[in-house]
Parts: C-alpha cells; structure tokens; sequence
C-alpha cells in the first residue's frame, strides 16, 4: 500500500472564496483551487490563512492554520469544515465574497484504506474532526460505515454533509441518540466481532477512546491527530506527537497514524 | 549572475539562504515532489543543527505565536552525527545547492569531533557553528562571551578547510564576541537566533511551551536583528550573515544595506513554503528599481555602507 | 477596592500603572480637558524620566514603527530637576492617583541629588531609578551589571524614606541583578524597559532615526518581557512591575500570573489614550471570568504561582 | 485671543464610514462622529485607524496615523481628504461601508485667526496640505483669500472642495497656471505689499518656501506642519520641529507653529 499522500504543488497560493456558509455550529467555506491537485487523499489537509487582515491590529494569528478537506469537487473547489475557536478560525470564518485565501496543500498523509474490495471499514467522527470523515465515506461508499457523535443538535448539522446514511449520537440527545460516538463504536465492534478497520478523527479525549476500544479487541485503526502546527510541511518540527518510536511531526508522518503506535492519543499539545 | 557572487569563497547563485532549523528539505520534498529542487528557494542550504548524539528534543507544545512572530522550544531534534552522515547527508546531497551543515557541540571535544567528520564530506560547503548552548566543561554559553567564543573556534579551526560560519547568541548583540570569532578564525558570522521569550497558556495560566520558554523569531524581531548585523558588520571584516524577521525583498535590502553580505529567511517559511524564492525575486525588484541595478557582486559585496565583506577568500 | 491593594506600602486603587514616558498628564490634560482627572487610566502617575540638567533630547526623526512595535529615539527630554519641581510637579500633583517620579542620573552624585529632591516632596509617593544610562564614572551602564547596580541603589537608598522601584534595563534579564536592587535597598522593580533595534530610512537607506538606533516596544516585545519578569518575579521577594507590550487585560492577566505585583501600560497609550482604565475593565472582567473573583488585593498579592511580591511594606 | 484649541473627548471612539469617495488623485472620507465636538478648529487634526485589518500580516502600521479634518458638518460628521502615501494610508484608503475607525480628537492647536473683522488673510495650501485649508476658509469666507497648488490636474481636483473660488496653479500646467503655489504667493504679497497674513500647509519645501517669502516680507505666517507622531497628544515626544524656542511637539504646541518661530520648516522628520 502505497503513501496516501497526493503532492502539493510548491509554495502557497492564492485561492478564492467561492462560499462561506453557516452549517448549524460551524461554516462550511468553499474555495476555487485551480492549481492544485483535484485528488488530495482523504485525511490529508491544507494551511489556510486570509489573503488581507491576518493578524492584525498587532495580534495572532500570524502563521496559517491547518484544515482537513473536507470534499475536494473534482472541478478545483475544495471544501472545508471550520469551527470558531479563536482568531485565526474567527477570522476565516468571517471571509466573504471578493476576499481569498493563502492555501498551501495538500499536506501530510492520509488514511490508509485497504484496497480489498471485501474489506469493511468503521469511520468515527466526532464534532469538527468529522471533516477527513466526509471525503472518506464518499471514498468508500457503501463499504464505508459511519459513526457520528456531537456536542449538541446544532453541531450534528455537519451531519447533512454525508451522501450516505449515519449513525449520529449528541453529548445531549438533541439529534440521535444520547450517548457518546465511541459508546457507538464499542456496540458496533461488539456486535460484528470486530472484523473492520477503523478510521477516527476527533477531539484527543474521543480518540484516546477510540484507541483504547480497539486496543482492546485487536482492531486496526488509524487516528487523524491534531496539534498546533506552524509550517504544515516539516520545516519547524513543532507539531510533534509521542509515539512508541519518539516523536514523529504530524504533518508530514501524519496527521494520520496508527494507533497501535502510540500509548495514548491524549498528550500535551494534543487538539488545538 | 553564476559565479558571480559568493559567500567565503563558496559561489552562490544569490544572497539568500534559510535559517538552521527553519526548513527540512527531506520533509519538504516528501511533500512537494521533485518540484522543489526545481524551484529550490535559497542559494544555500543551511541544515538544521544537528549534535553528537540523536535527540528527540523537547516535549510539546513547541511552538505559540506572539504578535508579528512565534515562539519556540524545540530543543535541536535532530539523528545524530551518524545518522545525519547515512540518513540525511546523501538526501541533501541532491540539492540544487551548496550545502551548510550546523553543528553544536556540548564540550570543544564534542564540536571538534562534528566539524572534523562533518568537515571531510564533499558534500558539505561550509560548516556553521551553532553556539548557542552551554559548554559543559566550563558552564558559559558558548557564543556568549568573546573568550570561550575565541575558544571553541580557535579549537575546531585547524580541524577543516571548510568556511566556518560562527552564529552569534543573541546575547551576542556585542560585538566584541563576533570580532573573537573573525580572531580565532571564522570565515564568517551569523545572526541573530532567537530571542528568550515566555507565552502562557491561556486556560492553565502556567508556560505554555513543555519547556517553559522558547525562542522568539519573526517580524516582532526584526528591528534587534537589524540594530545588532549593523552593529556587527561594522566591527567585523568577514561577512555576515542576517536574519531575523525577513518576510520581504525590501527586508532583506535594508540588512545588506546594515552590512550583511547574505540574508537568510527563517520563520517567514513557515508561512510561505516558497518565501525564499519570493523574497530573492522581490530582492532583485527593488535592488533594480531604487539602485539602477540589479543583485550580484558588485550590489552585496561593494555596496554596503559600512565594512564591505571580505568575500572571495577560497575554500581551500 | 480602595485601600484593598498596595504597592511598597502606597495604596492603589488598582494594579494598572503607566510606563515611564509614555504618557504626559500635562500635555494630555491640554488635549482633553479635565475629563482626564475624571477618568485617569492608571492607577499610579509615573512621570517622564528627569535628569539634573534641562535636555532638548535626540534629533528627529524620532520614532518608526515595526511589526507590533514601535522604535523610539526619543532622548529623555526633560525640563531638568528644579524645571520639573517648579513647572510640573504642581500640575501633577493634582491627579488624582499616587506620583511616582522617574529619575536618571550620570553619576552615583548626580542620582543621588534627584532622589534626594525628589523625596522631599510631599506630593511624590515614590521614586523609579531608571539605570539604562552608562555612568560616566565607571563608563558601565548602571543598571547592566550586579554590582553596578547595587552600588547606585546603595548609595541613594540613605537619601530618601520614599519607596524606590528600580526600572531594570532589558540587557538585566539576568535576574542576578534584579537581586542585587532587592539586596542594596530597593522596595520594587520594574522592567522591561525597551530593547535596542533600528530601521532604515526607505528611501536613503540609512538609518531612520535621528540618532541612530532606538528602543523597542510594544506586543512585538512581549513574549521577551513576559519571560523577564517571571525569571525577575522568580529571584526576589520585593514587587515587581512589569511591562513590555501589554496591549489587552489577558495581556496583563498573563503579566500578574508570570509574579507581577503591577503592570505598566506603554506603547498602547499611543493608539488608545484610555487604554489604562480599558485594560483594567478587562483585566477584572477576565479575572473575574476566569478565576472566580475579582481583582484586588488577593488576586495580586496571593494568586501568583512564583515569588509572591512583599506588598504592605509601609512607606515610613 | 485664546489658543484655537478645542478640546477632545479622553479616548479613542469608533465612527461609522459614512462614505470614501474618489476625489481625483485623492480619497474624500467622511465618517460619523457623534460623541465628538462639532466644533474644531481649522488646523486641528485626528488621529485615524481602521478597527479592522490595522497592520494585518505582522506588518505596519501599527500606530494610528494624523490626518486634518477638512471639514466638520454641523450634524456630527467629519471629512478627511487622504493621500495614500504607505500602508496606512492605502488601509485607510479602502476602508467600506459598514466598517468603522477608530478616532481620537481633535488634537493640537489649529490656526489663530485675527478676529478683527477688518483683517485680511492669505491660504495657500499645497498638494494633501489643502485639508485644513478647506475649513479654514469655510470660516473666513470672503476675508480669505485662497491659493492652491497641486502637482496635476487630477491632485488639482481638491479644489473642488473650496465653496470660495481659489487661485489654482499646477506643476505640470494642466490646470490654473503652470506655476508653483509659491509663485502665485509672492506676486500676490507683492502686489498687495504685504498686509494680509499667511496661514500655509503642504509639503516641507513649500512651506519653508512660504516661510522665506513672508520673512522677507514681514508677512505674519502661520504654518501647519506635519512630522511622524505615534499618538497625538504629547504622550511619545516622537513628533518634535526644531524652533528657536528648541524642540516642540506638534501634536501639543502644534501641528500651526508661527513661521517667526522657525530657522526653517524644512527638517529632519518633517513632512510624512
Ligand atoms: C491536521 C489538522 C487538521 C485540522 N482540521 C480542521 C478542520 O477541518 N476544521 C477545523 O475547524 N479545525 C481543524 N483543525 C484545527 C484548527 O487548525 C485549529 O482549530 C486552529 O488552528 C485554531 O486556530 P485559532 O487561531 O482559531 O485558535 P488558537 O487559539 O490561536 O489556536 C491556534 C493554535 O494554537 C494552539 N492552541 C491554542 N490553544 C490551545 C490549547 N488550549 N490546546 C492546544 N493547543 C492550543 C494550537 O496549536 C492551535 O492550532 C485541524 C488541525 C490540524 C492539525
Ligand atoms: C498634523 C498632521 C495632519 C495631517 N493631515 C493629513 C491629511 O489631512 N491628509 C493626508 O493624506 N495626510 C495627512 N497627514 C499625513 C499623514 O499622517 C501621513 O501621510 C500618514 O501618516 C502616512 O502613513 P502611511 O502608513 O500611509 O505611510 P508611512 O510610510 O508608514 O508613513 C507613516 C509615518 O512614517 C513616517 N514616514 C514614513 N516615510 C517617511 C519619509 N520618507 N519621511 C518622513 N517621514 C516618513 C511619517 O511619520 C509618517 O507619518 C498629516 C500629518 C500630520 C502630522
Ligand atoms: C522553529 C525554529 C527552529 C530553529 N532551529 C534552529 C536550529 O536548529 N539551529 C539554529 O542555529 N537556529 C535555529 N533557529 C533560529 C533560526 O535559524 C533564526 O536564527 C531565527 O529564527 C531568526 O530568524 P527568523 O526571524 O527569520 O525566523 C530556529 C528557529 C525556529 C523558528
Ligand atoms: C516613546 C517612549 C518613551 C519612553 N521613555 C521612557 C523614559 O523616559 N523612561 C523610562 O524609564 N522608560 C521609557 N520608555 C520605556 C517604557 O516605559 C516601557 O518600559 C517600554 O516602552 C516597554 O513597555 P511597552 O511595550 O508597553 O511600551 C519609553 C518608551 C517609549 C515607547
Ligand atoms: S507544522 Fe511545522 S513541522 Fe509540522
Ligand atoms: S505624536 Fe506623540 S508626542 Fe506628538
């Protein structure tokens, strides 16, 4: 199995906006990438930063910020999937018509997906980190099983983003059910016996979970990881994740990894 | 222009190079192909440190950003010498251009040991000495007094033929250390590294960096880096090596006009994969547009206002 | 809150102070009237640094901004110590918040004869030596090195009963001689003060500032201020104030937690000439949000994680 | 005759972009202030920023910039005649509806005006420098007299500003008479021989022109200088003239010094 990681052509460029569109709790941007490849592989992602008005008045955020895609549009759209949590996300959600954006990408490697048209795959998403989700379902299509969980109603909005059906859990029952994904997770691999691989991004605490569930039953899985990042391409060695083999960058050994390498997924500097 | 500028004898295609540890071209090219080469961004490549053993370096978080810059605690991860020599060294080969390799030694003996085998290699153009770190026979940071400057270069100069380039503290805003270093036999000097710099993390309220502070790069820096080349050049003959908060051509004029003979682009790659390039191309507009002439010799070695470089020593 | 929070004894009505030469009550008050009384932003006045004799200060130009700063060469002009007492001391006397008068001297005598006059004064509450200035006896500047240090604060602190906070220079991140005020008498430090950086002019390409190179501040600084004072707040046991890009009420949060007994608000004056009293909304506001209380006596004197300051030390 | 000193409310306050209209080689801002006086005086200034996207990207400016108003409505509006001259002017110059600055003001002391109804007064106003010139002739009518001088025909457009009609000289001649304002100054004084007084803005040269004329001349003049200023009200000492009198700061003795008061107006810092 090859390196799912499609090149990015060098340097940053100018990509721009197409749409930016509320999505319940989070914005839905769409944006005109003509130069870049129409085949990013899925958990693979891209720095952003606002062509005008990054940092300003003297104040962060200074370097881009780093987004999975969420769909790339064979036609050059790429779509991401963003939720506010402080500058720099506010300011890219707050980009309209006429603006663009500095985009560098498509970065790091993705997830690797057995090409064994048998085998069967479990994808777990939860809250924003169900963006690498989306491209992967419409990868795998019916192959693909989906789990969802959100905070609440207005979050699970993301969930309309799927061609195919869900199962969809929120922290307060407001859509699906009561429960956390992973308790979904736990049922689904309990009932099936374990067979499928599985695929999770999320916040650390979920994908710690999600590790320790399939540590448990020996089931593969690989984890999209976060951490703060400032280059997206390996020059700063500052988003780096303890592994069992050291610490390895995540954005160019990840942000993907497999999470029989690492002894938790909860570690300093973990999420953003 | 080839052939027509160089840095200690060494020719470069042009004055812009990157700062250690602020560009990994192995990780760039796994990323961008074989484009890169193509369209390398500096006239030199600098590697990031690297020391006698292999360090995994500090625990995360490393990095915060502060207003205009980014803070960062590292801590010089990097293979070792023989995993540099067998894992990297053939990969940087490859490039398109001269290759400096930065060292840092925690005893003489240590840095002695990494410039005689780094030293030997064809491969490698110049060797810059990053004296940054305590010395731990004599517990004085290296680069931070003029003494055990003269010391550590006077130690390791008889050991290569190759430039030596020494990168001044930034405690080093004296002179005096990088007129030790021109003494002990420095082919050139470099500055500034980082300056200490602390960010809090805004829900604990303790240091937000694993190891409590870092080192701050970046525009915020830019006018103590351009205070401390000027202040430099024109006490040193050899040439000098700036940086500090380049983001622009017009950034890297005003430090070949403090007195620099070549610049090099650090945290502004981290925005801008292809700065280097950028900034050598904005370089050239505005060298062309306000001197009546374009990049070259005459324009980095001649042009400078005060203590030219002593450029063209030869290698060997 | 009144009464509820002290500086070296002297009540304040909160821990907001200005920096020494960024804000002219007088001057300030010609623009907006007595409205500034009514609403003053600092909780302490700290006057602009005074020195013996009258200065015109440097050549213009003056200032030049920076990515998230400001350079200045502003020169510390001033009006000379018996101008200052006759012309100004009476207009500042009607603030309504506590006057801190900073001093500048060239000589451990000249330093002296400020303090001395100064102290005498009823309406000053306390003194700041600022000791950025070589002394034209030793040639070292005053306030870069222990010793140095420690013989000026020595030999005035018999001269006056009035608290003396010791404005340390940037190059005293050495926390050494932060202990070395505190040992020779001092009551408080502040720091940072600016850091040595340069432009150049865009069109002749040689240095834009009258005289030459300047001081650095603004949020550019902060991270280098913020590790400062929490390496400072660390090694001693009196108060102390700091400063260095403090723009937001986080940005002082960060300052109080790093072990600041005060902040000083400087560069953002120039943008907001109100920024005092909002970053002291904000600062309560944040305090209040994030910890449960409100600021005051305990949040400033007990909630640091280092060095809790000696406040309630009284003034005589 | 008490200082043309109108006091300012203590703080920055956010106005409305009312409109920023094209006005040949120039942008005419107008911009709501309702808390403010609506009374300046001509000569007073403001310090400007944009509340958004001031000094983006880690770059200048950082501290606001000094702008003449050019005229107070009555009605709590106030117009500003900008050159784009660097980033801040050029941020200031795209501001748009629905965007707001942040303003401080007024500032300084403006032009003191004879208020012998009897007395004759001379504007001549330069390039940019014709902003405060516009007020100040709003207050004199037709006990002012107005010369202008611009570089083209396209600068020369301001003049469309004055409700008095001006004399109008051009560098280039294409339009009024090819001519500095200068000239038009000194043919003026030398016909009248000398009784009006002079109140100048512009570039350095013009004025230290202006001041050497009336010197000559024993023509009172008051000029309205400009030099770098970080913030406008005496706090920074960044804004000093050298005068006989030693150094002044032109945001608090200033931006209107008496020309007697000066070697010369042309000076290190002087001008933007
Ligand atoms: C590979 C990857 C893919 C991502 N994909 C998406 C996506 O599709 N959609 C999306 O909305 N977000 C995504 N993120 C997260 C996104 O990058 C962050 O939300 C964003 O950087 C936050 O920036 P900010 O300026 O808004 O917040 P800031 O508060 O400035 O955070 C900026 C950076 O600072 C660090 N940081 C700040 N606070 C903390 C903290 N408390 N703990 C740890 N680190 C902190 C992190 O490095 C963070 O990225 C992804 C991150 C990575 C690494
Ligand atoms: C009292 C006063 C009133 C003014 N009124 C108006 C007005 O009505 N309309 C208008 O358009 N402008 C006016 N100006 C000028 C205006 O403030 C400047 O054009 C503006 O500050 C330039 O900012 P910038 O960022 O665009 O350019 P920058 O290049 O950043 O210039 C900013 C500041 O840097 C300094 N500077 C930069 N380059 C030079 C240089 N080569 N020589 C000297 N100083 C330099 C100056 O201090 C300048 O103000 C006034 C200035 C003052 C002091
Ligand atoms: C993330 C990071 C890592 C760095 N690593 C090294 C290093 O390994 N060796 C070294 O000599 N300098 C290192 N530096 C310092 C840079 O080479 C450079 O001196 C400094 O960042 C100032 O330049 P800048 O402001 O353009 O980044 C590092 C800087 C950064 C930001
Ligand atoms: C224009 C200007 C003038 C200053 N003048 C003095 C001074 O007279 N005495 C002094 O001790 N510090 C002086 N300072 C330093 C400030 O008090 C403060 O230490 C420094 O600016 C850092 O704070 P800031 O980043 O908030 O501005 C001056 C700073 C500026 C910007
Ligand atoms: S973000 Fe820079 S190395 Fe990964
Ligand atoms: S602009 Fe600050 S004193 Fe005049």
């Amino acid at each position: 199995m090859s390196e799912p990681r499609t090149e990015a052509p060098f340097g940053r460029r100018l990509a721009p906006l197409e749409a930016n569109r509320e999505l319940g709790a989070y914005r839905l941007l769409a944006v005109r990438d003509p130069d870049g490849p129409t085949n990013p592989r899925p958990g693979q992602f891209y720095m952003l930063a606002t062509a005008e008005g990054w940092g300003a008045d003297g104040e962060r955020p200074y370097v881009p910020r780093a987004f999975s895609y969420a769909r790339a549009r064979g036609d050059g759209t790429l779509e991401f999937l963003l939720e506010a949590v402080g500058p720099g996300t506010e300011r890219l959600g707050r980009v309209s018509a006429g603006e663009s954006l500095w985009l560098t990408g498509p970065l790091g490697v993705g997830f690797r997906v057995a090409t064994d048209p048998k085998a069967r795959h479990l994808l777990v998403g939860g809250g924003i980190g169900v963006a690498p989700i989306v491209c992967l379902s419409d990868e795998l299509g019916e192959r693909g099983e989906v789990l969802l969980g959100f905070r609440t109603a207005a979050h699970a909005e993301a969930a309309t983003l799927f061609d195919h059906p869900a199962a969809l859990a929120t922290d307060d029952g407001s859509a699906g059910r009561a429960a956390l994904v992973t308790e979904l997770l736990r049922e689904r691999l309990d009932r099936s016996g374990g067979e499928p691989a599985v695929y999770a991004c999320g916040p650390p605490p979920m994908l710690e979970a999600v590790r320790a569930i399939c540590a448990e039953r020996d089931v593969p899985a690989q984890l999209a990881l976060e951490s703060g990042m400032a280059c997206g391409f390996g020059a700063c060695f500052g988003c780096v994740a303890p592994t069992r083999n050291g610490y390895v960058r995540l954005c160019v050994d990840g942000p993907v990894l497999d999470a029989a390498d690492l002894d938790s997924a909860l570690f300093a500097g973990a999420g953003h | 222009m080839s052939g027509a500028f160089d840095l200690c004898g060494v020719p470069l295609r042009g004055p812009v190079l990157n700062g250690s540890g602020t560009f990994d071209a192995i990780a760039a090219r796994r990323t961008f192909g074989d484009r890169l080469l193509e369209e390398f961004p500096f006239d030199a490549f600098v590697s990031k440190t690297i020391t006698i053993e292999p360090r995994q370096g500090n625990p995360p978080p490393r990095l915060w950003e502060s207003p205009a810059g980014l803070i960062n605690s590292i801590g010089l991860p990097n293979k070792g010498l023989s995993g540099f020599l067998s894992g990297d060294l053939p990969q940087l080969a490859e490039l398109p251009v001269p290759l400096v390799v930065s060292v840092m030694g925690f005893s003489r003996d240590e840095l002695g040991a990494l410039v005689a085998a780094v030293g030997e290699r064809d491969q490698v153009a110049m060797i810059e000495l990053n004296v940054s770190c305590p010395n731990v026979e004599t517990g004085l940071v290296m680069g931070a007094d003029p003494a055990e400057t003269a010391a550590a270069v006077g130690a390791v100069r008889p050991l290569t033929d190759k430039p030596l380039i020494v990168k001044l503290t930034p405690s080093a805003g004296d002179p005096a250390v990088a007129a030790a270093a021109e003494g002990a036999g420095a082919d050139a000097v470099s500055l500034i590294n980082t300056l200490r710099g602390m960010a809090l993390d805004p829900r604990t309220r303790r240091p937000w960096l694993g190891a409590g502070t870092g080192g701050l790069s970046g525009p915020a820096v830019r006018p103590v880096a351009l205070a401390q080349v000027a202040s430099v050049a024109a006490s040193v003959s050899i040439p000098v090596v700036g940086m500090g908060g380049i983001a622009s051509g017009r950034d890297a004029l005003d430090f070949l006009d403090a007195g620099a003979a070549c610049v090099a682009v650090g945290t502004e790659n981290f925005r801008d994969p292809a700065a280097g390039r950028r900034i050598a191309r904005e370089l050239a507009a505005v060298s062309r547009n306000e001197r009546g002439f374009s990049a070259g010799r005459t324009r980095f070695s001649q042009d400078r206002p005060k203590s030219p470089a002593k450029v063209g020593k030869t290698v060997k």
